[in-house]
């Protein structure tokens, strides 16, 4: 079932009327989807959601700022804006906006009638008390923090017209605001506090939190009130399903298992070998969403040696052999990347000649950087320090056919004399090994809408650890070029321009070696054939339910 | 004590019925490629009201013809006979589930200890409601109301409490009274005894037997298995003697007492110690035993010049033990004095204290007061490490001689062991010597105690002892886990030792007669008191002891005439 | 007849010779099955020593185009989602994984041993206090203790082993107490003393030999469960590291595959379950010996 | 009056017992805990990974008592204890009381029927080892290492996949109703089982072997019988004083299985706050865990001690 050419078709199609991509999104992102040809929607019922991503402990995506936030949220929060599936900006709470020439006022007409479902008016006071809470360091917010962090103030100029005063441009605005770590609370809700805003965050969603049972479910009941939704939304009403109950499965077999004898209607984190399965049964549906941001990649550390040496990093990634492994531990539900961004990204630069697997030049290159000397195993040596890689994983981040590949990685690489060590940790060690700069390899996937990712993951910046010791520059890259390219691009609010300048950044990063693309972020959702019209949201690839129902 | 006996006692000269009735008895253990008989051959006939003694040493097959009446030779055991009859019916040909009714219903069992015959883990009164469950199928209330009937009937004190007691809470009698509760449940035609008194003090012996009688009197037969001819001859109608899976005699009691006809009858009758005089040797030259050389150690000391202080001299030894808050006083102020060459017997029944005097004179625990002496020199009070080297001169042997080898080792490694702590060269030729000194073969050397017969493990027991060149020795119940002819050999042993090393003995045991045949000295010990003491014939011809007197009474005799089963019945 | 009563012949006739109940029972004699063991022990004992004797191809050669072959001649226990021949892994894993078996093994014996001792030979006091030692480490959830091995410091088989080590004391210790309880009350013992011997020769020569044997069967056990408590760390993704052929290791990765390649798990687990069958028979062959002499 | 004092000694002792075992778990874990890498302020403000800034860390620090020495906060920790109060957890801020009140009963629930399943397991085991001829005890054996080999997470995959998948007759995942229990329960008792069933056949081999089943059959007992009503007894009680310790086991079990089975429960719990270090909750559920072991060693205890007088004399200690 290859997604990618679906995807590109899409691209193609993108000009077109909103509704109609979206149908078409549909028919394009689900394998042989039935809803296409099935009838009138039904009302009622709850649908029951498994998921394999960790509890989050707070179900505010301000807090903290996660994927599964990101994936519950949207369910009960809404954005400003949303991306369609040319991924171009579209209205959702925000009905319009602009910006000024100097790129640091901006100005978000607001909808004037969407209320909280406590009864709290939507309004620019609410746009501010959001932004403030995610400005807030008592929040601790990480991920909407970054995303608002060149916002100076924002001025309520009337109740839907809300001003945002920057400290630099920003091109990646709307982008940020169009994430779900960005969503929009009532500030009533807000003002509760962390505990109770932690349990059951207020929003204008089409579902609304009705109570969490730790470890087990979260039940969300339809909001009658809802209408409108993204502008790229074929309805304007509120949910067909009565609500969903959010379950916590964390065992990919088992969430399968539920999913085959029918206790739960949709599946994410569904496992290559089971979809394979599914795609063979037919019984069951298949969304495939990439979620948006980086790739999935290995970063090889240049901060220190021997990756500090480009030879060096140049004969890694020319020794490893990947493609095989991707086919047969993925059963070709990946398609193998060569670039540092989601391919969903429009800006995303491949180059797949710089990846080309190459044993004798790796060897050459190794041999030029003089790791010449070889022990029995054949693991390469300099000075009389071995080639040795530790290459720390988080168990909790990746699956087991990634782990798998890494281990091919490791056979690979040892072809060549490196000495890949594979140490498989708990979340906590696993950064634990990244501050404490024990890794020379690591694979950390990171979501965000829109290029702007690339100055998160390699702006020298990033190297710098916050005070917890977290940087994301994991790859250590270090380069003024690339870092003004990035801040020049991030403050580009000409697109071609923009486009231009990520382009070269890019080139750069993957031109010096310093990162091994594998596949997307993996994010496959699986349905029985009784649910119909979902589709996964163009901004960050998480499900929307307002417009599904269970048929039959 | 008795109390209401129902029925009233079936004249004893009436024509009897056989309730068993055996002839040709063959029983075959196909163990292993080499099937061993263990019975060749046998008639036995039982009859209403009579009480018939099937006496033997061990492995003469008695008791697996007592478990073949039962059906219960074991599966691997080839039971034939031209005639088996029980209670009137042929068994013969019986099915498993035709035994199970007749189990119980038409015979009863009473076994050796029933503090292990008993489950540990149930009450008594479930245990003898049992059969009236299984075959009458009462409700617990009406079974209840009957095992208490039961165990009025047997004598038990306090029915109504101990019914709910476990056989571990109760006292040897009362348990064997459970026992054999559970045994005449049923009111069975015919009740098989095996080795019912063994290892229990001489009083309650008396008593059980007496029950045995009484059910007799009633009209049961009962078949009487045991190794001591005196035991039976108490309340034995007829005996039957086994040697070797065969009959060798059988008769009336009194006939077989008074004119036996088969050597090893003879033998079994030689071998009852009471009324033997002491140094006379019970049965005459140790039937194993080979050309004894004179032994390699030491030649006998001289005995001790008057004055000299005893090799061994407690006084006023007391020892209390506290278990769980509760104290209890084992040892109360004891005075003994152990000659060079000569043997203090010290008798009571168990639980009297007669063993932790034994552990006071080994130094094995320290005395709450008074003092042991060795050699007049300290002993008691020496601490351990300077008392160690002195050890081996206490030498001790134990009633389970097997619980006191290393499970891992072999009679050699056990005996070089025991030469080196005495100072000795361990050599086998030494090992040899010892076993030849306890009428052993020296090929026993390379064999496993378990492979030995238990009186082979005394003897191995008191080689060892001998090992370390003691002056004293300790015997603690020495004979009473042994048949009376391998006690009767041991017995002869010791004096032979005895007189070979001078060596000083303390005989402990709950039997009398054993007691008096071996000592010079005698102690009567009851509640950790020495009621007693004197020259043994002193004591044993004019106890000043009530207590003694009663001893002496129930130890047993052979008994003499066809009326002696009677004399327990009126106690 | 039913076997409880050939059996209770043992009983039966017990008191008249002391061999009957040696005999009596069926438990207690060299079995077809003690042959079988000794030759599966052999067999791990050339793949622990010499895996390459047994192997039909290199242990950690990928070859991802033809994972998950199901069974074959060319790979008698199929591939696995490498590629990789899980035959020869198996065989490679023999030494890791026993090797995580026996030093776990050996380590809660070894504490066990020391804790049973203190208590059963130091007195009434360190008894009750050694007690309360052992009941603190038998409060612990074993999987915590292993957890937190682990996070301190890091995965791997070392780790793993000293967490299933420790957890597994305090089962060792309450046992060989136990044991060392009833021989130090034992006539043997006290016929030593008798002797004059001193009280270090007999624990060396008596009390520890005698506890040993019925440990060492408890051992055999021991290591099979070791594997087994490895293999559960593997699946909650602290066990052993890639790519190390280790048994639990296997059955934790083959997992994910179970319904659609079951030989990824079958096989090592197999090979955990003969691994504990043999080495319990052969303790019970040790017993057996042992136990007709107590 | 000595024999009046003595159960108040024990119970006494045993208290005293008690209270020891909880401090010393709450003693280890504490310290253990503190020895692991990661900073506990940054596991409140967030977890793994959070950017917070130095003014939160510090604020949480303080709130905390974070920056207190170690044996302050120690000190700080069995204080709070001792007047019951568990503290509040770093990832969840909610009372970790709270946190545990939740999952214990459904941990209980399982650790409790699972217990139940593996003893009629176990005891149907042995006794079948026990029937006559050698292939049924050869066999029984057999399986009972082979169940007592199995890996949890093994054993209910397959579970799921014969009785869910594939014959769908069990839902795969904890669901309110009462037939989501049963394989979890299954997966959890059945190596328990073979460990019992184990330890059981010995004893009721040597039981059989005792005179007493002699007396009974005398009387006319059934084979039968014999196993039920005598043998089964010696055989439970030494597996009936492992049941403090199976429940150990078990509650280590439920950590993989409620995983699999996506049940809420202290082992789901307890792994989290691990790998989140959230002190307070990890110290929460040992001590819980730790309770229930000591009140089931005492409960067996008096079980055994009923079931057989002679423990009562000179009880076991270790």
């Amino acid at each position: 079932m290859p997604a990618s050419r679906s995807r590109r078709r899409l691209a193609a199609l993108a000009a077109s009327s909103i509704a109609a991509v979206a149908l078409a999104a549909l028919a394009g992102c689900t394998a042989a989807d039935p809803s296409t040809s099935s009838g009138a929607p039904t009302e009622g019922g709850t649908l029951v959601y498994a998921t394999g991503d960790a509890e989050p402990s707070c179900l505010d995506p301000h807090v903290g700022g996660n994927y599964p936030q990101a994936l519950i949220a949207g369910q009960y929060l809404e954005s400003l804006v949303s991306l369609d599936e040319s991924r171009e900006v579209v209205p959702w709470l925000a009905t319009g906006w602009t910006v000024s020439d100097d790129g640091l006022t901006w100005e978000f007409t607001l909808r004037d009638d969407v209320s909280f479902t406590d009864g709290t008016p939507f309004d620019a006071a609410a746009v501010k008390a959001n932004i403030e809470h995610l400005q807030d360091p008592a929040t601790q917010s990480s991920t909407g923090y970054l995303a608002v962090g060149k916002i100076a103030s924002v001025e309520v100029v009337s109740d839907t017209v809300a001003r945002l005063h920057l400290t630099a441009p920003d091109s990646a605005l709307l982008e940020s605001f169009a994430q779900p770590w960005t969503a929009i609370q009532s500030p009533a809700g807000i003002a509760r506090g962390m505990d109770a805003n932690c349990q059951a965050p207020i929003g204008t969603g089409p579902f609304v939190v009705e109570e969490w049972v730790a470890q087990d479910h979260v039940s969300l009941v339809r909001n009658d009130d809802y209408h409108g939704g993204p502008a790229d939304r074929g309805r304007d009403d509120a949910a067909y399903l009565d609500g969903i109950e959010w379950r916590f499965i964390p065992d990919s077999a088992s969430r399968y298992a539920a999913l085959q004898a029918g206790e739960v209607d949709i599946i994410d984190n569904a496992q290559p070998d089971t979809l394979a399965q599914a795609d063979e049964g037919g019984a069951l549906v298949e969304i495939d969403a990439p979620r948006p941001g980086a790739s999935n990649r290995l970063e090889l550390n240049a901060g220190q040696a021997p990756f500090d040496d480009e030879r060096v990093r140049e004969a890694f990634i020319r020794a490893v052999d990947v493609n095989d492994g991707i086919d047969s531990l993925f059963f070709g539900t990946a398609e193998r990347s060569y670039s540092a961004l989601s391919s969903v990204e429009p800006l995303a630069y491949a180059d797949e000649s710089l990846f080309g697997t190459d044993l004798d030049a790796a060897n050459a290159l190794l041999d030029e950087a003089g790791w010449t000397e070889r022990d029995a195993d054949g693991i390469r040596s300099k000075d009389g320090v071995p080639l040795v890689l530790r290459f720390p994983v988080s168990t909790n981040q990746s699956i087991p056919a990634e782990q798998s590949l890494f281990e091919q990685v490791q056979a690979t690489a040892k072809e060549a004399g490196f000495d890949v060590r594979i140490e498989p940790v708990d979340l906590s060690s696993w950064y634990g090994a990244l501050f404490a700069n024990e890794y020379e390899l690591v694979s950390a996937p990171y979501t965000k809408i829109g290029p702007d990712v690339l100055r998160i993951l390699y702006h020298s910046d990033s190297i710098t650890p916050a005070p917890s010791g977290y940087f994301a520059n994991l790859a250590q890259l270090s380069d003024p070029q690339l870092d003004a390219l990035l801040t020049e691009a991030a403050s580009e609010s000409e697109p071609a321009a923009r486009a231009a300048l990520y382009e070269q950044a890019q080139q750069i990063i993957l031109g010096g070696f310093h990162a091994l693309p594998l596949y997307d972020q993996q994010n496959h959702f699986l349905h029985s054939a009784g649910l119909q019209g979902v589709r996964a949201m163009p901004t960050v690839s998480t499900p929307w339910f307002a417009d599904a129902w269970l048929a039959g | 004590m008795t109390g209401t006996t129902q029925a009233a006692p079936a004249p004893t000269d009436a024509p009897v019925a056989d309730v068993l009735a055996i002839e040709g008895l063959r029983v075959t253990f196909g163990d292993g490629g080499a099937p061993v008989e263990a019975v060749r051959g046998i008639d036995l006939r039982v009859g209403r009201g009579e009480v018939v003694a099937l006496v033997g040493e061990s492995g003469s097959g008695k008791s697996v013809t007592a478990r073949a009446a039962l059906g219960l030779a074991g599966a691997g055991a080839r039971v034939q006979a031209e005639r088996f009859e029980l209670d009137g019916s042929d068994v013969r040909r019986a099915t498993p589930r035709q035994w199970r009714r007749l189990r119980g219903a038409k015979a009863g069992l009473v076994l050796q200890d029933a503090l292990v015959s008993l489950d540990p883990l149930r009450p008594i009164g479930r245990e003898i409601g049992d059969a009236l469950r299984l075959h009458l199928g009462l409700r617990p209330a009406a079974a209840r109301a009957r095992v208490l009937g039961l165990l009025e009937l047997v004598g038990m004190p306090h029915p109504a409490l101990t019914i709910d007691r476990r056989s571990g809470e109760l006292s040897g009698g009362m348990r064997q009274r459970a026992l054999i509760a559970s045994a005449l449940a049923l009111d069975p035609p015919l009740v098989i005894a095996d080795e019912p008194t063994t290892a229990l003090d001489v009083g309650v012996q008396v008593r059980v037997l007496g029950l045995l009688a009484e059910a007799a009197a009633r009209g049961a037969g009962v078949l009487l298995i045991s190794h001591d001819l005196a035991v039976v001859s108490r309340i034995a109608d007829r005996v039957v003697v086994l040697a070797d899976g065969v009959v060798v005699e059988a008769g009336p009691t009194g006939e077989v007492l008074a004119s036996p006809r088969h050597p090893r009858t003879r033998e079994l009758i030689a071998a009852v110690p009471t009324d033997v005089p002491r140094g006379v040797p019970l049965l005459g030259a140790p039937a194993t035993a080979g050309p004894s050389q004179p032994a390699a150690a030491p030649a006998v000391r001289p005995p001790a010049p008057t004055g000299a202080p005893p090799v061994v001299e407690a006084r006023g030894l007391v020892k209390a033990f506290t278990v769980g808050g509760s104290t209890t006083v084992a040892v109360d102020d004891v005075d003994l004095r152990l000659e060079r060459g000569r043997t203090l017997g010290l008798v009571g029944e168990s639980g009297s204290g007669k063993t932790t005097v034994a552990r006071l004179l080994l130094a094995l625990t320290r005395p709450d007061a008074g003092t042991v002496r060795l050699d007049g020199d300290a002993w008691s009070e020496l601490p351990e490490r300077a008392r160690r080297p002195q050890r081996r001169r206490i030498g001790a042997i134990w009633q389970d001689p097997f619980g006191s080898f290393d499970p891992r080792w072999g009679v050699e490694r056990l005996l070089r062991d025991a030469i080196a702590a005495g100072g000795g060269a361990p050599g086998s030729a030494a090992v040899a010597d010892l076993l030849d000194q306890v009428h052993l073969s020296p090929d026993l050397a390379a064999r496993h105690p378990l492979d030995l017969s238990g009186g082979q493990r005394q003897r191995v027991a008191i080689a060892r002892a001998l090992a370390a060149r003691p002056d004293v020795l300790i015997c603690d119940e020495p004979v009473s886990a042994l048949d009376v002819t391998v006690q009767a050999r041991v017995l002869d042993l010791l004096d032979e030792l005895q007189r070979e090393h001078g060596l000083a003995l303390l005989v402990i045991s709950h039997d009398l007669g054993v007691v008096r045949h071996m000592s010079d000295e005698l102690a009567v010990m009851r509640h950790g008191r020495i009621l007693e003491q004197g020259p043994a014939e002193r004591v044993f011809d004019a106890p000043e002891h009530e207590y003694t007197a009663a001893l002496i009474r129930d130890s047993p005799r052979l008994a003499v005439g066809p009326d002696a089963r009677r004399d327990p019945a009126d106690r | 007849m039913s076997d409880v009563e050939l059996r209770s012949r043992a009983a039966a006739v017990g008191p008249e010779c002391g061999r009957a109940s040696a005999l009596g029972a069926g438990t207690r004699r060299v079995r077809p099955g003690t042959v079988l063991a000794l030759a599966f022990a052999a067999f791990l004992l050339v793949a622990t020593v010499a895996p390459s004797l047994l192997q039909t191809a290199a242990p950690n050669a990928i070859a991802p185009r033809d994972a998950f072959s199901p069974p074959s001649l060319a790979h008698w226990f199929g591939t696995d989602e490498s590629g990789r021949d899980v035959y020869s892994r198996v065989v490679q894993g023999t030494g890791a994984s026993l090797a995580i078996g026996a030093s776990a093994t050996a380590i809660g014996l070894a504490i066990g041993l020391i804790l049973g001792a203190v208590a059963a030979l130091g007195g009434s006091v360190l008894d009750f206090v050694v007690g309360r030692v052992n009941e603190v480490l038998f409060a612990f959830p074993g999987i915590l203790l292993a957890l937190l091995v682990i996070v301190l410091w890091g995965p791997g088989p070392v780790t793993a082993t000293i967490a299933v080590g420790l957890s597994t004391a305090p089962g060792y210790a309450r046992i060989i107490r136990g044991e060392l309880l009833s021989i130090r009350d034992s006539g043997f013992v006290e016929a030593a003393r008798v002797l004059g011997h001193g009280p270090f020769r007999i624990f060396a020569r008596h009390v520890l030999p005698n506890a040993l044997v019925p440990v060492a069967a408890l051992a055999t056990l021991g290591i099979g469960q070791a594997v087994v408590w490895a293999s559960s760390l593997s699946y909650l993704g602290l066990g052993a590291q890639p790519p190390a052929a280790e048994w639990g290791a296997m059955l934790a990765a083959g997992r994910t595959y179970i319904t659609t390649a079951w030989w990824l798990t079958v096989f090592p687990g197999l090979m955990i379950v003969l691994t504990t069958l043999a080495t319990t028979v052969l303790g019970r062959a040790i017993t057996a010996r042992d136990g007709r002499r107590r | 009056m000595a024999r009046a004092s003595r159960p108040l000694r024990t119970f006494a002792l045993r208290l005293g017992g008690a209270v020891f075992v909880l401090w010393a778990v709450a003693t280890l874990t504490f310290f253990a805990i503190h020895l692991v890498p990661g900073d506990p302020a940054q596991a409140i403000l967030g977890g793994p990974g959070s950017q917070a800034s130095q003014e939160a860390l510090d604020r949480v620090r303080a709130d905390y008592g974070l920056d207190q020495p170690l044996l302050a906060q120690y000190a700080a920790m069995l204080g709070r204890l001792v007047t019951g109060d568990l503290g509040t957890s770093y990832s969840l801020k909610t009372p970790v009381a709270a946190v545990i009140g939740g999952q214990l009963v459904g941990t209980l629930t399982l650790a409790l029927l699972a217990l139940v399943v593996a003893w009629a397991l176990a005891i149907g085991l042995a006794l079948w080892s026990t029937a006559p001829g050698r292939t049924a005890r050869a066999v029984s054996g057999a399986v009972e290492l082979t169940a007592a080999a199995l890996p949890h997470f093994w054993l209910a995959t397959v579970l799921i996949a014969v009785f869910s998948t594939g014959l769908g007759w069990l839902p795969p995942v904890a669901n309110g109703a009462a037939s989501g229990l049963v394989l979890p329960v299954i997966t959890l008792a059945v190596p328990l089982a073979g460990f019992l069933a184990q330890l059981m056949r010995e004893h009721l081999l040597d039981a059989l072997e005792q005179p007493f089943t002699v007396s009974a059959l005398a009387r006319g007992e059934t084979g039968a019988g014999i196993r039920l009503r005598h043998a089964l007894r010696h055989a439970a009680i030494p597996a009936v004083h492992l049941s403090g310790w199976a429940v150990g086991y078990l509650i280590s079990g439920a950590v993989v299985v409620e995983t699999i089975f996506a049940r809420p429960g202290l082992g789901r719990t307890l792994l989290r706050a691990t790998e989140l270090r959230d002190v307070p909750v990890v110290m929460g559920v040992v001590l819980v865990v730790a309770v229930v072991y000591v009140v089931l060693t005492v409960v067996t205890d008096v079980v055994a001690g009923v079931a057989d007088p002679r423990l009562r004399r000179g009880g076991s200690t270790a």
